[in-house]
């Protein structure tokens, strides 16, 4: 019991924290490494909670495909070194109404959310039942089942960013010389020798 | 017949325009046949009556019919209509003859002519009415050729403003009139002569509130009516077109602005004589504007040069007269004076015509002199012309005018009195200018520098054929209808087309009253002679000591410059704000432009809102968010 | 306090919901950091979904999440593109810098 | 359930094309004339499978697809628009060099997605339909990847859009967590007025589905992505994905909403009146065409919002019939643009069009028409648009929001008269070259015909949409 | 009946329009001018038979057809009655003048432009024969679009801001009155007009519904102070375009107060009486002194329309026979009158390009026929007794004196500021000396001229001494009207 509070402190100032880094930050690439540090509290709360599964993934593909992509583009880009806080700059106009405004939608949610009655039939932390299949084969069982169409549109989905990622990205370089096997192999000599009547005193024109 | 009448001058009036090009002369003498047939005709219509009462009232056809309103295009012969019937055709008649002289020179004659004829009708339209209406047709309709024939002459400035003037003046009075005719159909559910005339005595003692004030309702009625009536017949206040329209031509002034047009608000008022017997507070004011109006005129005309104002300001003050005779009650007499003066004044306007023709078109008296010998015709007849307007004894203006001073008297009421006293005054003003005319005309020495005395003639024939049978009229009308009109049997005659409620016995008459004005017209004639053309010192030294008065006189009692003052030019000023400031300034400014640059500037700042920036985009949609959030949870 | 509730699972994505929303619109630095900070959100989302999931005990969702991930590593993908995109034309990808459009 | 799969024939037709024509576009070279065709005919196609299929509402997949005679309706809009869409800009994509042969797949996909987020009937399926249809338009906003602009309003898009898609997911969240289910049907049961935390949810839903269609104050994006992207993307933008937004704004008001309905009708209106307000103001200092048609379709979709405000089917179909006919206005203002081509350059500047009504008057008489109608002049279709939504939402005695409606419509009209002034009045005559786009010129006759004699029978759509709100 | 002869009417233009524009002549565009005024002289002939088989003697909508169209909601009913008769004839008769008038003034594109006039037409004749509120309104905004283009593509020199203030001022204006007929709907349950006059609208609700209308007519009308666009646009717009916009647009929203306003709100027509009273007296007054100081003819004329349009606004309201039928009568009347002024405007503008007053005098010299025909409609405008005007005017008069004195009076004060200003603008036009030579070389009006502004006198005047052929046609309908009216009012 105290041990899930504890736990749960820790990890959620990490994760808040972190998320605070993300946006604050001065650098780039620390963004990103306070983002991949934010995805591993959390994932680490979802493993706490009973979400296995989910955790594992979090921690998997967002930390290991999401973030590293992120790195890469921020490597790529060459904007690491954009050493700029969010002060610097154009000054924010409207910072202070800003904060308000969020602090505002903060507070309402956190009314909301944190101190609403749910519905009767919820239980507490303290009497978290864990069914006895686990986490994933709970989310195996229905998601190749009942769920087998957002299955399958997460798929489309993924093949739709992957077309517009090669769409929008991908560039024929031109003057790029590429090696030809085929070509090389099915030279002949008289594609490959031109043969030439010189006539004197008037030398050849090589045309390459 | 009765249609001949009427129609004949329509006719004339189309066709002879129309038919300007067939000969040379085919409007002049169409025209002036078919106006003089139906001058015949119209005697013979009027014998008819005298003789055989045969009057009856032909309706043409239904000109408008809404609801109750109903009113007929018809021809009304009555004794009344019957008189204004000879007088116009007769005196229209004379004129069209006249002008084929005078305007010979004039490229236009045809469309004159055909004014003239067009004139002619619509007078006798209104004469012969059975009804306000068609009555106020004809009454716009005399003003419009009065409109057209004052501005004939269309390239002068004057004229043309003099034309523009006159209608309006008119129409201020067609005003009044229109607005009893509102108030006659209201209560009286008719606008029908006949009908009117037989309700009236139920209305006698109706009050009605009036804009805050409780009047007798034929009161206010017959105040509305004589307002139309003072428009037409240039009554104080409403005068000032009259003068001023005698830029006109000379026929014009003769036929529309002395004999006809303007005796026309005479002619309503008599013509409502049912009306106005009801109401003694109306009839006192057509007395007092009457009186005004004489007087006013009369003094007016004392100083003025121009040959055909002095003119024009007798008519008015004559007009004065009738509408005073009128108002205590004679409308008989009003009548008859309005029928001799037609005579007199056409004759003297005419006249002053064959003057100013002889003149070459120069109309100032203090240009003109000593030419008796040079238009023996002329003079002749301008004598006759101005014997009987001064009121001569036996000649036409006497009676007529004797008659109103008697019958003021016999009323025996204060305001009779002081009408006697007016009339008295009047006559005796009337004498001295209209010999000063006379005499500074043809008497004296010969003052005009461009025209040298030999080429002054005598008028062709065919303008004084139509001259000498107004100085018959002139000379004998008075005499001759004296008894039918005003005499003892005159009841017989008039029959019901004049209302009298207490009518005034026409007797004993002390012979002072009698005397007076003849002996005060006949002594003027000596008197004129001499201050005028024999001792001009006097009335120079007079003239310059008292220049205040003088001016007062000669600038008309300054009341054009008046309503310059009062309403021309702030009606102007009044138009520009509305559309400068009005329209312009402020409708449009805050209406239609404010909006629009309004809103161009909101647009521009909207689209300043759109900045650009992504962070900017997002805060607005974060902004929404939380408006909305917020309003959810405070609900 | 000491009771870990789904309150505090949901203050938890509140605030990181909240500071990912901040990151968006107080961000001047470059657009990654945008993408980080929508990464930041949803997130958020897990969070919830998660912890209703396993306090309700349903499963559904931890299914939404699992495809919210999955959608959420496309969009990073095409987002990155996009940005590259834009790098290869403008030469930046600061974000004051991306205001061509106005008006 | 396998017995049901011909529920989803129309989708499944959809994804097995685009894997077949991906294939070809892969290995065959300069393939996109012929995949473009290929598009139109599965276009055609599966309208005509919709059509076959029945009409009966019926679920499968635990309830979270439904197949229902709204959902078709939409699905027939979207499929029809995309066709004329796609074909009036072909030779503008050509031109462009935007000739790759991902560009028709990835409309192909982004309508599979709309065709997934109109069925659907759960917060999943929902969420991965939106996903699937943004995803594609975020490529294909920046397809013109070498155009700055192009990538700028990709970038702008997908930066926002994913903060919408973000508050949107929020609102599931919180949704399914207060609802206990992602299902409509569980939804609309469970939600009421009590359950705060769940109509703050409905609020994160309606911020995202007002982003898509681009509402006020989520409407940001839209003026500066029409202006960036290519004028065949804008206008794809600018129908098609506005089309399924409304009609999943309309679903959710319509099912999982319906007993909030006092809760989101204020937001409703608000939104729409914002719109309209700002998209009739904000349009008039536009010196762009695409910038104003966004600013417009601002206007419009606050006119249909005010429809779907007054929380009756009766005025959800008035928000149906006015987004059907803001379609065919817009499929014919958009193919004017395809004509408007000088010296090797498509022009998009309202200056570009002072008056050309002397050298091509068929043109101009087109713009003519489509710019009254969507100012709503009678007798043009525009002015039935509006018609039937203020009858709808006078009928709930909302006198105000008519009123300022309507009032909008005034300002608005200033900006379309506007371009008709600089096509009519201006005397500097401009000559475009001759464009031989025949589909362009066929949409325009179709757009104008349509708008121009749907007077004569008016209730045409009427017919159409009464029968899509069974229950 | 089953000839469906209202629908033929309406379409007819419509119909001639599209050949227009399907024909091709490049030069002088002949065929494009012999279609449209073969079609619209057709037209015309067609609503001649139109009124003279016209039932006088009942107040019922005749010729009536009734289609669906709304699905059930809302129907396709037209019909006519002896006030739309006269309405609707003007609208025909003016239209073939027009054409006439367009071959001396309009130099390009004559095709466009008569297909325009033509639409318009069609419009025009639409709202005069409506009996829906829906299909009412459709017409009356619908007419907007050719107005626009007729003043914006061949207008003067400042044609976009009044092309833009004529859009704008009307639409707005009729915006209220869409929400006004919706409201209708909901509360009868029906938009058409005959089904309504049956219903009682509720006394809280009509008061609203007619301000809703008003706004929508006053601009139309246009009243005090919402008439500030009519001069723009009469000044801007070509000869043609002034003259169906004084002759029909205008009478379209004093046709529109006595089809809708009266009968349907009868309760609000009576309260709102003295506001309508003191908004006309206003216009009377206040148009007539600024028209007084225009130095441009036409604005001159266009302020001499608010003001007559003034009385008509006057009359309707006073609900008595003589003040309605007056008003009628004065639409008329000002439709054929103030088409023949702008006619005459045009036929100098046509010559001297110029339309200040200034530019001219002493016309009567070099253009005598012109002159005549000049004076006899100035004469007219300003009411003379056996001109048509007159009429009117005094109708209107009558009528409210019978309500008002106060209102009678200042309104007849209008009467002789109108004197003032028609003559002061026939003064410097027509009379005095030549100032400006090149008024010397011009010729007078031509062949085709003379018939525009010959048929248009004539009739001014034939009407003016014999009105009895329009009186008696809308006389019954009239007095149902007015019976209705006070049927409405003792039913309280």
């Amino acid at each position: 019991m105290i041990a899930h509070s504890i736990f749960f402190y820790f990890f959620s100032v990490i994760a808040i924290f972190s998320s605070l880094m993300v946006i604050t930050s001065r650098s780039t690439i620390n963004s990103v490494f306070f983002l991949i540090l934010d995805f591993i509290s959390v994932g680490c709360l979802f493993i706490m909670v009973g979400a296995e599964f989910l955790g594992m993934i979090l921690l998997i593909v967002y930390v290991g495909a999401v973030a590293v992509l992120f790195l890469f583009v921020v490597m790529m880009l060459n904007v690491a070194e954009q050493k700029q806080s969010w002060f610097v700059g154009k000054k924010s106009n409207h910072l202070p109404t800003g904060l308000i405004v969020s602090i505002l939608i903060l507070l309402e949610l956190l009314v909301v959310a944190g101190g609403w009655k749910y519905k009767e039939n919820l239980m507490s932390s303290s009497t978290l039942i864990l069914s006895d299949i686990s986490n994933t084969h709970q989310l195996g069982l229905v998601m190749y089942t009942d769920y087998i169409l957002y299955f399958q549109l997460a798929g489309i989905i993924l093949l739709l960013s992957m077309i517009g990622a090669i769409l929008l990205t991908f560039r024929k370089r031109s003057g790029v010389k590429k090696q030809s096997y085929f070509t090389q192999i099915s030279r002949n000599p008289s594609s490959a020798i031109e043969l030439k009547e010189v006539e004197s005193n008037k030398g050849v024109i090589i045309d390459d | 017949m009765e249609y001949a009448i009427i129609f004949l001058p329509l006719i004339g009036s189309i066709i002879g325009y129309l038919g300007k090009s067939i000969t040379k002369l085919f409007s002049e003498i169409f025209t002036s046949l078919l106006v003089s047939i139906s001058a015949i005709l119209s005697i013979i219509v009027f014998w008819n009556g005298i003789q055989k009462s045969n009057y009856d009232n032909y309706q043409i056809i239904e000109w408008i019919s809404s609801g109750d309103f109903v009113a007929n295009w018809s021809i009304n012969i009555d004794p009344l209509s019957s008189v204004m019937l000879v007088v116009v055709t007769f005196v229209s008649a004379l004129v069209h003859i006249y002008s084929i002289g005078y305007m010979s020179h004039d490229p236009h004659k045809p469309r004159f002519m055909s004014y003239l004829s067009l004139f002619t009708f619509s007078m006798l339209v209104l004469v012969a009415s059975d009804n306000f209406l068609q009555l106020f047709f004809g009454w716009e309709g005399v003003g419009l050729c009065s409109y057209l024939l004052i501005g004939f002459w269309y390239k002068k400035e004057t004229a043309n403003n003099a034309a523009i003037k006159a209608f309006i003046v008119n129409r201020i009075g067609d005003f009044g009139l229109a607005v009893g005719i509102f108030l006659i159909f209201f209560f009286f559910g008719s606008i029908n002569f006949e009908e009117v005339f037989q309700a009236a005595p139920q209305f006698a003692e109706k009050k009605l509130l009036f804009s805050g004030f409780e009047l007798n309702l034929i009161t206010l009625i017959c105040l509305f009516l004589f307002i139309g009536a003072m428009g037409k017949s240039a009554q104080f206040l409403l005068h000032t077109w009259l003068p001023d329209a005698m830029e006109g031509p000379t026929p014009v002034s003769a036929l529309i602005h002395a004999a006809t047009m303007v005796t026309a608000g005479v002619f309503l008022v008599v013509k409502c004589s049912p009306l106005f017997e009801y109401s003694q507070v109306a009839l006192n004011v057509v007395t007092i504007v009457g009186m005004i109006t004489a007087v006013f005129a009369a003094s007016v005309a004392l100083v003025q040069n121009d040959i055909k104002k002095i003119v024009a300001y007798s008519t008015c003050s004559q007009l004065g007269y009738m509408f005073f005779a009128a108002g205590v009650g004679a409308y008989h007499v009003a009548i008859f004076h309005l029928f001799t003066h037609a005579f007199f004044k056409a004759l003297l306007f005419l006249g002053s015509g064959s003057i100013i023709h002889a003149f070459k078109d120069e109309q100032d008296i203090r240009n003109m002199g000593g030419i008796r010998k040079k238009l023996p015709f002329t003079y002749i007849l301008m004598l006759v012309g101005t014997l009987a307007l001064t009121g001569f004894p036996f000649l036409s203006g006497f009676y007529s005018k004797d008659a109103i001073i008697e019958f003021a008297y016999l009323r025996n009421s204060s305001l009779g009195n002081y009408a006697v006293l007016i009339g008295i005054f009047t006559a005796f003003l009337t004498s001295i200018y209209s010999w000063r005319l006379f005499f500074k005309t043809f008497h004296g020495s010969y003052n005009n520098k461009k025209i040298p005395i030999n080429e002054t003639h005598e008028s062709p024939i065919i303008m004084l054929i139509p001259l000498f049978f107004l100085g018959i009229g002139a000379l004998f009308a008075g005499f001759l209808f004296k008894e039918i009109f005003i005499g003892h049997s005159s009841k017989d005659f008039w029959q019901a087309s004049i209302f009298f409620m207490n009518e005034i016995n026409h007797e004993h008459i002390p012979l002072w009253l009698l005397l007076i004005t003849p002996v005060l017209v006949v002594i003027s004639i000596p008197l004129t002679f001499y201050y005028y053309i024999y001792n001009t010192k006097f009335l120079e030294e007079f003239k310059n000591t008292s220049l205040p008065l003088y001016n007062f006189l000669l600038n008309k009692w300054y009341i054009d410059e008046l309503y310059d003052l009062v309403f021309v030019n702030p009606i102007k000023k009044i138009g520009s704000f509305f559309w400068k400031k009005g329209d312009v300034g402020t409708i449009d400014r805050f209406g239609p432009d404010g909006i629009s640059k309004l809103i161009k500037i909101i647009s521009s700042k909207a689209g300043k809102l759109q900045t650009g920036f992504i962070y900017d985009y997002a805060f607005v949609m974060l902004l929404g968010l939380s408006i909305l959030l917020t309003y959810l949870i405070l609900n | 306090m000491i009771e870990i509730g789904l309150g505090h699972y949901l203050s938890l994505g509140a605030i990181i919901f909240f500071l990912g929303v901040i990151g968006i619109f107080l961000n001047r630095k470059n657009v990654i950091v945008i993408l980080m900070s929508i990464e930041l959100i949803l997130l958020a989302v897990n969070i919830n979904l998660i912890s209703f999931s396993i306090f309700s005990g349903d499963i559904m969702g931890q299914v939404f999440t699992m495809l919210i991930l999955t959608v959420a590593a496309a969009e990073a993908a095409i987002g990155l593109a996009i940005i590259v995109v834009y790098y290869r034309n403008r030469g930046s990808i600061r974000v004051e810098d991306i205001h061509g459009m106005k008006g | 359930m396998i017995n049901n799969l011909n529920i989803l024939l129309p989708e499944i037709f959809l994804s097995l094309s685009i894997f077949t024509i991906l294939m070809f576009g892969v290995f065959i070279k300069k393939s996109f004339n012929l995949i473009f065709n290929l598009t139109s005919l599965i276009l055609i196609f599966t309208v005509a499978i919709i059509l076959n299929n029945p009409n009966y509402e019926e679920k499968i997949f635990l309830d979270s697809f439904t197949r229902d005679s709204f959902s078709n309706y939409f699905k027939i809009l979207i499929l029809i628009s995309s066709l004329f869409v796609l074909n009036s800009s072909k030779n503008f994509i050509i031109e462009n060099k935007l000739d790759k042969f991902e560009y028709p797949i990835i409309i192909l996909l982004s309508i599979l997605g709309m065709f997934f987020m109109v069925s659907a009937n759960d917060l999943i399926l929902f969420y991965m339909g939106l996903e699937l249809q943004s995803l594609s338009l975020y490529i294909l906003a920046s397809i013109d990847r070498d155009n700055l602009r192009s990538s700028e309003s990709g970038i702008k898009y997908f930066v926002l859009s994913a903060l919408s898609s973000g508050l949107l997911l929020y609102g599931c969240s919180l949704l399914y967590g207060f609802t206990g289910s992602t299902n409509f049907d569980v939804i609309a049961i469970e939600l009421n007025k009590e359950n705060i935390g769940a109509v703050f949810a409905m609020v994160f839903i309606l911020v995202g589905l007002a982003f898509k269609i681009s509402a006020v104050p989520f409407h940001m994006w839209t003026p500066d992505v029409y202006e960036g992207a290519p004028t065949s993307i804008t206008s794809y933008f600018a129908v098609v994905p506005k089309v399924a937004g409304l009609a999943l704004l309309i679903k959710f008001m319509f099912i999982p909403f319906s007993n909030i309905l006092l809760e989101w009708q204020t937001i409703i209106i608000f939104i729409s009146i914002a719109s309209m307000i700002l998209g009739a103001v904000a349009a008039i200092v536009q010196k762009n065409i695409k910038r104003l048609l966004a600013y417009s379709s601002i206007g419009h979709i606050g006119y249909a919002l005010a429809g779907v405000a007054t929380g009756v089917i009766s005025g959800y179909k008035s928000a149906i019939i006015y987004i059907s006919i803001y379609v065919i206005m817009n499929i014919g203002a958009f193919s004017c643009l395809y004509l408007m081509k000088k010296d090797g350059q498509y022009k998009e500047n309202i200056s570009d069009l002072s008056g050309i009504s002397k050298k091509h008057p068929l043109l101009a008489i087109s713009f003519l028409i489509i710019l009254f109608s969507l100012a709503g002049v009678p007798p043009l279709g525009g002015f039935f648009a509006k018609f039937y939504v203020f009858t709808a939402v006078l009928e709930q005695e909302m006198y105000a929001l008519a009123i300022i409606g309507l009032l909008t419509t005034v300002i608005s009209a200033f900006y379309y008269l506007r371009i008709i002034k600089t096509i009519y009045f201006d005397d500097s005559a401009i000559t475009f070259e001759s464009v031989k786009n025949k589909a362009a010129q066929v949409s325009i006759f179709l757009s104008c015909s349509i708008l121009l004699t749907f007077f004569l029978y008016p209730s045409i759509l009427n017919s159409l949409v009464n029968s899509l709100f069974v229950s | 009946m089953n000839f469906p002869i209202l629908s033929t009417l309406i379409f007819l233009p419509l119909l001639s329009s599209l050949f227009i524009f399907l024909s091709r002549d490049k030069k002088n565009n002949f065929s494009s001018i012999y279609i449209s005024l073969f079609s619209s002289i057709a037209t015309f002939l067609l609503s001649l038979f139109l009124w003279y088989s016209l039932d006088v003697n009942t107040a019922d909508f005749q010729f009536v057809e009734d289609k669906s169209w709304i699905n059930d909601f809302i129907k396709f009913k037209l019909g006519v009655d002896g006030i739309s008769i006269l309405f609707i004839v003007l609208t025909t008769f003016i239209t073939p003048i027009c054409i006439i008038s367009c071959i001396n003034s309009v130099k390009e594109r004559v095709k466009e432009f008569l297909i325009a006039i033509l639409v318009l037409e069609t419009f025009m004749i639409g709202v005069f024969c409506s009996l829906d509120l829906v299909i009412f309104y459709l017409f009356f905004e619908g007419g907007l679009i050719p107005m626009f283009l007729i003043i914006g593509v061949w207008g003067g020199s400042r044609k976009v801001y009044s092309a833009f203030k004529f859009f704008l001022f009307t639409l707005l204006g009729s915006v209220l009155m869409l929400v006004g007929i919706i409201v209708i709907y909901w509360l009868t349950g029906t938009t058409d007009i005959t089904q309504i006059y049956e219903i009682q609208i509720p006394e809280e609700y009509q008061n609203l519904l007619w301000l809703a209308f008003l706004s929508s007519f006053a601009v139309k009308m246009p009243m005090w102070p919402v008439h500030t666009w009519l001069p723009d646009a009469h000044v801007e717009a070509p000869t043609a375009g002034s003259v169906i916009l004084a002759a029909i647009l205008l009478k379209m929203a004093g046709y529109g107060f006595l089809r809708f306003s009266i009968p349907m709100f009868p309760l609000a027509s009576e309260f709102f009486t003295p506001l309508i009273y003191s908004l006309s007296i206003i216009a009377i007054i206040y148009t007539s002194l600024v028209a007084l100081m225009q130095e441009d003819m036409k604005k001159l004329i266009a302020y001499s329309s608010v003001a007559h349009m003034g009385y008509v606004t006057l009359g309707i309201f006073t609900l008595t026979k003589q003040g309605i039928e007056g008003s009628i009568y004065q639409m008329i009347s000002h439709g054929l009158i103030s088409a023949a002024l702008f006619l005459c405007v045009g036929v100098l503008y046509d010559r001297l390009n110029s339309r200040l007053i200034s530019t001219y005098g002493g016309l009567v010299n070099y253009l005598p026929k012109y002159s005549f025909l000049f004076l006899v409609f100035a004469l007219a405008a300003l009411g003379l007794p056996g001109t048509t005007g007159f009429l009117g005017e005094f109708l209107i008069l009558t009528g409210t004196f019978q309500k008002s004195y106060l209102a009678a009076m200042l309104a007849t004060v209008g009467v002789v500021l109108g004197a003032a200003y028609m003559l002061w603008l026939t003064k410097r036009l027509i009379f005095g000396v030549t100032k400006n030579s090149s008024i010397e070389t011009l010729s007078d009006i031509n062949k085709s001229e003379i018939i525009m502004l010959g048929t248009l006198a004539f009739f001014v005047i034939f009407f003016g001494f014999y009105p009895a052929p329009l009186m008696d046609t809308f006389n019954v309908s009239v007095n149902s009207l007015i019976d209705n009216y006070q049927l409405a009012l003792n039913g309280r």
